[in-house]
């Protein structure tokens, strides 16, 4: 291994929170391997020291698309890049930006907010990395967690495929041994989120409100009817799931709606 | 003519160009060029419940989270009307100083210190100051381990909810905190030395008006209710809030604030010279010694005001862990139900970067109004303007030196400590 | 089996000082359920306790664990060289009934290390319980116990009739003989008696769980199936809290820069849809239902065959824990066709 | 041996040559050579092969137990674990464990008829079988190997097969669902057809064992009964997701069984009375 090259990595910023980029930084114990094991091409957020022509193996790309100057950039780097990683909830699904995606209101709620012309961005509706070009893989989470990144990071120094947890969070719900929730009848999110995050909410007596996006086998119609029967209305319940599912969500209601 | 342009300005958070026009050797024209792709935070909130809002607003901002949430929190429990023991803000504080800690040290020793001693970046740095970028990620580490003890993880914990917190550390963890609080001093302050014997060059000095809030006892703190400003005058934050104007720039994603016609500027550096005095040991030492009239005049020295804030918060984290293990074992989980949620109100707390402003309007528990007044949103003006003192100011020295003048502009910049996708979420001017 | 008495108000004393073995661990109230914690704190011992929500297996084969390590030149490390003896108090029959098959299932045939090691460095008291609602074990015959304890607490009012079940209960005991009383006098044996008949008594929750076998068979295409497989989540919390499962999965982790790479093993359920797939994408449990039905045959059916007796023990997790009301006793109620109660 | 069942040993790999596209021969010796003749193993057994960092799956040993030190597989490339076995070159360490499984049931097919039925993929198992009765050839009466593939160049061991060919005491009979080579001597046809070339088999006196692609099992099957030959005498391999290999993960169960212990080698008859086996 040793004897091989470094791959050649970069980090990249979207409209987010930069809490991806930040976890990576902000775990100074693994900082500097996580430097020393791979040569950073770009980490604007870290360092001024940037390569805007090589090629990358690998580009981390946090936050969403919400402009068109943002398209033309995001294709750049797909274009120099042998694998493409959607960082974060936002990249994966659209984040909190995207709750809204499905209603096609975008002008009005933007004028709402910026009343005057604006010429350095050309604004758009906020939409994931995949909405726009190929993704590779996703790693999830608002923020991601460390440990997860960090097993992927080193699997994908190795050039294995990315893995996620392929269970829910209230599997970590119970390793953490918290009472459950949903008995008490409060809209937990956990059994349809992806697990990832050690359960972080739960732990704290606090609904998973589902920041790691959706678990590929949520079972919804139950989810919804067990809270419906608790006087619980459809339109909190959605809500919620828009919170963090993005652009998933419609996906995921359309389902739904067949059922009936 | 000539056009000077830096492209995506590193080693600040979020998107930020420089871009400089010289005619005959003059400055025509400069501007700092903020861009965020737009989120809409404030459409986003509409409709939730307050527990929902405060699920969203942290996300605003992954450095200063924890102030996002404060502020938020400190609105919506006006809205409810509801009370906290005391110990529940001590621990809130607690959480706010690790928030300051981590800030701070990721500002200073990750992203200015570089530029002072001439690197690119603290990795870079590391070769030559191994023991102060060791400082610093200790310090920074600190900060974290406080948030993810007391909110549930680093950023974005959701532990911090209104009337108080899901759950408790153990009086263990409290006490381990405190112990580790008290072996960083020292080294905090060590920091503070390199940092108060960097060389801080002149070009940008101009007068400067400063902003902060005046903590509800004489001493020095991160929350009030009123606005202490350096002409002298003091208003509610509703009040402050209210008189903030603001101006649209085609070339930012973000807006000029303004008082009374003048730029200002929040911060570290504005907290230490409006509240310095009330500083006690270490770090009131450390103001004794470091604090001079050039403070008023130069943005860099915001550097070395979060050095001291550091020292401060150590200190601050060790006296309030000490308070808390009296107290916390009286705490009950908090599962708060109410019946009413309606009125509005301003929450305000000072973010490592300066004040920020939560203002929201409620109706039957559910959200019809929110504003956000973000820190960087109101240096800005002032940032634009010490630029122009600068640029005009090395030409005078030395002609046009392109490299020169980017670097002075950049480490102007970076002492600003600017958080570009916080201040990117703009009033709404109506 | 010998026994002896221990005064109420000597228990903590006598368990604190049992810290000369190793960590004492017992249940602890967290919120408004028990888990099994390190006792630092006497007086926060639950000794009302009726199921913490890990079982016993959380010690003998944990949620998370490294099997071993590697180095970055391939060669092989042990992870689990020594576990910290755990004695843990406040163990019920039910929970000591399922201990027993997961002896059957780990030491026999392919005995598992890792089970081994902590098996042999976690000693059992026992502790008599009365049955809340959600008990079952006496439909089960699991509500006393004879084996499988080092020590077994009955608690008889004021005093504990303490049964020795084991060398190593023995030295447990002569730790403190000093605080235990050899005399058992017909008085005592007359309230041992009482306390049992009355104690049989307590349980609300009776289930006939006679030709269970057969009855998942015969039902095993019934359109009720469906119904419950729909309302499952396939969160898999029955299969992290009931004490006899034990399925697990394992994920290499690559170490970075210098540090080893390690196999991980952790808790796994078959009520999640990619537990049965295998490479080139096959299912073999695709739908909900088919997992729920796996769960239940394997609680009700296939262990009676290889074990003679269900992997139910009766403790009531299920029915505790399940967020949408699938357990045991809703299970067997339906595929009976009693009125069950929503 | 190690206390710890799950320690896997190094081994090394001696040769390695494709057998047909993405379908890989391996064989590996103990990296301590003392340990190569301590490897025992039946027929239908197979062993947990890891590579550290990536993982590890159960694969059918190809050998057979007759021919000791050395053990060979037949890996497909079909995920990670084996796109990353692939990569691998001679003298290079893999670790394995095992053996696993409960394997065939030689004892009892002593003295009896053997009619081994492979499609693509299954040969890697049944080849350890029929080296073995080859091997201890006065132990069978008749033995019949039928083998299909697709088409001949997916057809396993192929050089190996022709030349068993050349056997006076066995009958190998090899066939191809279409020639595109047009180089193909032998049959054309379905694994099916092969079995009017069966003659005078005592069916009571007969095992026969099958592995091939889950499509194949039911025509071979009936095929099998037709013959008359008893269901517990029809053997058959089957394939689940596998862990540990040692009756603890769960993974592989089904019903009451656990297919890494109490198979993988399961009867017809099991087959029938047990649900979802196939
Ligand atoms: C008893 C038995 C004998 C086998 N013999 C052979 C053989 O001789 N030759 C051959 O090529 N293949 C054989 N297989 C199948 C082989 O185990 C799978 O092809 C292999 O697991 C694929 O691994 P992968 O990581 O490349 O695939 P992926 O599709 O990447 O697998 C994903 C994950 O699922 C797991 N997985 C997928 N399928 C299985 C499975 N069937 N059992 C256990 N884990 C699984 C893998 O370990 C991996 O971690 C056998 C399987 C069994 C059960
Ligand atoms: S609390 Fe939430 S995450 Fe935990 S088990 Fe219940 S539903 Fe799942
Ligand atoms: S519990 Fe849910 S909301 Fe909380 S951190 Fe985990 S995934 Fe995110
Ligand atoms: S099936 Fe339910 S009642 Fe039975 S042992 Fe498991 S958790 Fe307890």
């Amino acid at each position: 291994m040793d004897k091989e090259k470094k791959l050649k990595i970069g980090f990249y910023e979207f409209s987010g929170c930069a809490g991806d980029l930040l976890t990576i930084i902000h775990n100074e114990d693994y900082l500097l391997k996580v430097w020393n094991s791979a040569e950073i091409i770009s980490f604007r957020l870290a360092t001024s020291k940037r390569d805007e022509k090589a090629n990358l193996d690998i580009a981390f790309v946090e936050g969403s698309i919400t402009a068109e100057e943002q398209i033309e950039e995001l294709r750049k780097i797909r274009e120099k890049s042998r694998i493409l990683i959607a960082l974060g909830t936002c990249a994966s699904f659209g984040g909190l930006q995207s709750m809204y995606s499905h209603l096609g209101d975008f002008s009005s709620r933007f004028n709402s907010i910026y009343p005057h012309k604006f010429t350095i961005l050309k604004p758009i509706e906020s939409k994931p990395l995949e909405s726009y070009v190929k993704v590779d893989y996703f790693i999830p989470g608002c923020p991601i967690d460390f440990k997860l990144f960090l097993f992927n990071f080193t699997r994908l120094l190795r050039n294995l495929p990315v893995e996620l947890p392929s269970y829910p969070v209230c599997i970590e719900c119970k390793w953490q041994e918290n009472n459950c929730l949903l008995l008490k009848k409060i809209p937990c999110l956990g059994p349809l989120t992806r697990a990832g995050c050690q359960a972080r909410c739960p732990t704290h007596n606090l609904p998973c409100v589902g920041c790691f996006g959706p678990y590929e086998d949520l079972n919804l119609p139950s989810w919804l009817k067990t809270l419906q029967e608790n006087n619980i209305p459809f339109k909190e319940l959605e809500k919620k799931i828009r919170m963090f599912f993005g652009v998933k969500v419609k996906e995921i209601l359309s389902k739904l709606k067949n059922k009936k | 003519m000539k056009k000077i342009k830096v492209d995506l300005v590193s080693r600040i958070e979020g998107h930020g160009n420089i871009y400089i026009e010289l005619s005959n050797n003059k400055l025509k024209n400069i501007r700092f060029e903020v861009f965020e792709g737009p989120r809409l935070f404030e459409t986003l909130v509409l409709e939730k419940t307050p527990e929902e809002v405060l699920n969203i607003v942290c996300r605003i901002c992954a450095i200063c989270n924890v102030s996002h949430r404060y502020s938020a929190i400190r609105a919506l429990e006006k809205i409810g009307n509801i009370k906290v023991p005391k110990e529940i803000t001590l621990l809130r504080d607690l959480a706010h100083y690790g928030e300051m800690l981590e800030s701070h040290s990721l500002h200073l020793f990750f992203l200015s210190l570089p530029d002072f001693l001439g690197f690119p970046d603290a990795v870079s740095m590391a070769e030559k100051f191994p023991e102060l970028v060791q400082i610093g990620l200790k310090i920074k580490k600190f900060g974290n381990s406080l948030m993810e003890k007391i909110l549930g993880r680093i950023m974005h914990g959701e532990n911090m909810i209104i009337g108080g917190f899901g759950r408790y550390l153990t009086l263990e963890e409290l006490s381990n905190i405190k112990k580790e609080a008290e072996k960083l001093l020292p080294e905090a302050i060590k920091a503070w030395e390199i940092t108060h014997d960097l060389h801080y060059t002149t070009f940008g000095e101009e007068s400067m008006l400063f902003v902060c809030l005046k903590p509800p006892t004489d001493e020095y703190g991160f929350w009030g209710d009123e606005v202490l400003i350096s002409n002298g005058e003091e208003y509610p934050v509703e009040k402050f809030y209210s008189f903030i104007e603001e101006k649209i720039l085609p070339y930012s994603s973000a807006k000029h604030s303004y008082y009374q016609n003048r730029p200002y500027m929040v911060g570290a550096l504005a907290r230490m010279s409006l509240l310095g005095e009330r500083l006690h040991n270490a770090s009131a030492e450390a103001f004794k010694k470091s604090y001079s009239l050039s403070w008023i005049r130069n943005p860099l020295y915001n550097n070395l005001a979060q050095a001291i804030e550091i020292i401060f918060s150590l200190e601050k984290v060790i006296s309030t862990t000490e308070e808390l293990l009296k107290g916390l074992s009286s705490l009950k989980e908090t599962s708060l139900t109410y019946q009413k949620f309606n009125g509005k109100a301003v929450g305000s707390v000072e973010a490592p970067r300066g004040t920020l402003f939560h203002y929201y309007e409620f109706k039957n528990k559910k959200c019809v109004k929110a504003n956000l007044i973000i820190p960087t949103a109101q240096n800005y003006a002032s940032i634009e303007q010490h630029l122009k003192t600068c640029v005009c100011n090395i030409i005078k020295k030395f002609g046009t030196k392109e490299e020169e003048m980017i670097k002075e502009a950049e480490k102007i910049i970076r002492a600003y400590d600017p958080c570009i996708s916080c201040s990117c979420h703009i009033v709404k001017t109506s | 089996m010998k026994a002896y008495k221990l005064k109420k108000e000597y228990l903590k004393e006598y368990l604190k000082s049992l810290e000369d073995f190793g960590e004492v661990w017992g249940p602890i109230k967290k919120g408004e359920i028990d888990v099994y914690e390190k006792i630092t704190d006497y007086s926060l011992l639950n000794l009302n306790a009726l199921r913490p929500i890990l079982p016993l297996k959380k010690f003998l084969i944990p949620p998370k664990f490294n099997t071993f390590f590697y180095t970055k030149d391939g060669k092989y490390e042990n992870a689990l060289k020594e576990v910290k003896r755990k004695i843990v108090f406040g163990v019920h029959p039910c929970e000591i009934h399922a201990l027993l098959t997961l002896d059957r299932l780990y030491k026999e045939r392919y005995p598992d290390y890792y089970y081994l090691t902590h098996r042999k460095s976690t000693w059992i008291i026992a502790l008599s319980c009365v049955p809340d609602d959600k008990c079952f074990a006496r439909s089960l015959n699991t509500h006393f116990v004879e084996e499988g304890f080092d020590l077994g607490f009955t608690d008889l009012e004021d005093y504990y009739l303490v049964w020795v079940g084991s060398s190593e209960g023995d030295d447990l005991l002569r730790h403190r003989l000093d605080l235990f009383d050899e005399k058992i006098t017909s008085k005592d044996l007359n309230r041992y008696i009482e306390w049992r008949k009355w104690r049989d008594n307590q349980y609300q929750l009776n289930l006939d769980l006679t030709a269970m076998p057969d009855i998942m068979e015969l039902s095993y295409d019934l359109e009720i199936w469906n119904e419950i497989g729909e309302r499952c989540l396939s969160c898999g919390t029955c299969s992290m809290i009931c004490p006899t499962c034990t399925c697990f999965n394992i994920a290499d982790h690559l170490g970075i820069d210098d540090e080893p790479g390690r196999r991980e093993r952790f808790w796994d359920s078959c009520m999640l849809k990619i537990f049965a797939l295998v490479a080139g994408g096959h299912n073999f449990r695709e739908k909900r239902v088919d997992r729920v039905k796996l769960w239940y045959t394997h609680k009700l059916k296939a262990f009676i065959t290889e074990f003679g007796k269900p992997a139910c023990v009766g403790c009531g997790r299920c029915i505790a824990n399940c967020p949408v009301n699938i357990n045991v006793a809703e299970i067997t109620k339906i595929l009976k066709g009693e009125e069950v109660k929503k | 041996m190690s206390e710890n069942l799950y320690e896997p040993i190094p081994m090394r790999i001696v040769r390695r040559y494709d057998l047909v596209e993405n379908v890989r021969f391996f064989q590996v010796r103990p990296v301590e050579i003392e340990r190569a003749l301590t490897i025992n193993y039946k027929p239908g057994q197979f062993m947990m092969i890891s590579l550290f960092g990536v993982g590890e799956a159960p694969f059918s040993i190809s050998s057979s137990p007759s021919r000791p030190g050395l053990l060979e597989f037949g890996i497909r490339k079909i995920g990670v674990l084996t796109e990353e076995l692939f990569k691998l070159k001679e003298n290079e360490i893999i670790h394995i464990r095992g053996p696993y499984g409960n394997g065939f049931p030689i004892e009892k097919m002593y003295g009896y008829n053997l009619i081994i039925v492979a499609g693509g993929l299954g040969a890697v198992p049944l080849r350890s079988l029929l080296l073995y009765a080859l091997d201890n050839r006065d132990l069978f009466k008749k033995i019949y190997f039928l083998y299909g593939a697709r088409r001949p160049n997916e057809m396993l061991f192929l050089r190996e097969f022709l030349e068993l060919k050349e056997r006076e005491d066995l009958e190998c009979l090899l066939t191809v669902d279409k020639d595109d080579t047009g180089s193909w001597t032998e049959k054309i046809g379905v694994v099916t057809e092969l079995f009017k070339y069966l003659k005078d088999i005592d069916p009571q006196k007969t095992y026969a064992a099958v592995c091939g692609p889950p499509v194949m099992y039911r025509f071979v099957i009936d095929k099998l009964v037709n013959l008359q030959i008893p269901k517990h005498q029809i053997l058959m391999t089957l394939e689940r997701r596998m862990r540990c290999g040692m009756g603890k993960c769960g993974h592989c169960v089904i019903g009451s069984i656990y297919t890494c212990v109490d198979g993988p080698v399961f009867t017809y008859w099991d087959v029938l009375h047990m649900k979802d086996l196939i």
